[in-house]
């Protein structure tokens, strides 16, 4: 089982991809954990969501769900 | 509550007429408005184009709840709120953020409220083309209070 | 600037938008508008239509300066103030003020402004009719900020 | 020479008539003294303008003048 982790804007671009799936282990617990796992540190002003909801590092993560990244919003 | 997103130009007053056709006008006597228009310029740059990215799914649902909490706290207001999405030119409409009320105090904060929150918290992101071919994200909204 | 007094109904909407077409909105990216409508209610009791009086020549010189002093005081803004006299029916528009800027602040801010100051300063006085056909002249406006 | 003096809404209702001339006396120096001559002690929440600007009770008035009296406003 896989958690979806979407990539917007600048940071898809700087990444190089839009997407990442990853195996929902013990250890990937929160939002946080997920971005360390997959690129060490979080920039600063990194804003994420679960489930399309807005969502914070300590934001608990499960199978199954689908968490994004991105910078913060410009839209209006 | 109305929400509504175009990959194409729209007229925000025709909008806005169209939904008043709906609504018991002689019980709202407030009508506060807001429309945000793509300029050519930003920061002493001359933009030539846009192209706004979103999140589809988040942002229909961000714009939702941003409205229905609106509408929690003024518990007399009726909103429509639309947004761009996709390839703008300047002087076209990115986002209108409208407020019926019996009264104006309430009119007038709800529409500034979802306005700011929409530019905080909804999930778009612009990319300015400059007239020189260049293109760069917009970092970050200005605050609006 | 303009300011206008209509005798009969007028639509809002193609107001801002018959506007619109001579402004450069790609340097305008804000614009800010309130309509005022007439209820068919205040203060608990049915009204079922309403006459405005006004002080013809005091009321263009009033108008005129309260948006005289909102452009001084935000000298990038663009505004188009329109009010109804005598006669009014319900739902009927009675008030538009619309007002354009590079920035949203500054359109928002100077749009309440002007309806503020217009509120309390221009020489207007509503006669309702109630239902039951006594008349009755508005005492004073309610604070909006 | 005179001053005209102009009512509106209640205020005309109340008294009964829409203007009146007064003769420009010395004695008539300002807003307030016109009120004074015409109608005695000034109502609460009592407006006036002179010449279609707004004005106060100590605003001087002047031969030639076209002076209103009015209550609070409530357009909008």
């Amino acid at each position: 089982m896989t958690i979806t982790v979407q990539y917007f804007a600048r940071l898809r671009e700087d990444l190089g991809r839009e997407r990442d799936e990853v195996a929902a282990t013990g250890e990937l617990q929160t939002v946080g954990d997920l971005w360390r796992h997959l690129h060490g540190d979080p920039p600063a002003r990194l804003m994420a969501a679960v489930n399309q909801a807005h969502a914070r590092l300590d934001t608990p993560v499960a199978d199954g769900d689908e968490v994004a990244f991105f910078p913060p919003v410009t839209g209006g | 509550m109305a929400v509504r997103l175009f990959d194409h130009p729209f007229d925000p007053w025709a909008l806005v007429r169209e939904r008043e056709r709906q609504l018991p006008l002689e019980r709202l006597g407030a009508c506060s408005v807001f429309a945000g228009r793509m300029r050519d310029f930003n920061e002493a740059e001359d933009i030539r184009a846009m192209f706004l990215e979103h999140y589809p799914g988040m942002t229909e649902r961000e714009l939702e709840r941003i409205v229905a909490e609106a509408e929690a706290r003024w518990p007399s207001i009726t909103c429509e709120v639309a947004h761009r999405v996709g390839a703008v030119d300047p002087s076209e409409t990115l986002v209108l953020v409208a407020v019926w009320s019996a009264h104006r105090v309430a009119a007038r904060d709800a529409c500034a409220e979802i306005l700011e929150r929409l530019k905080h918290e909804a999930p778009f992101w612009k990319r300015e083309r400059l007239t020189d071919g260049t293109e760069r994200w917009v970092e970050q909204n200005t605050p609006g209070h």
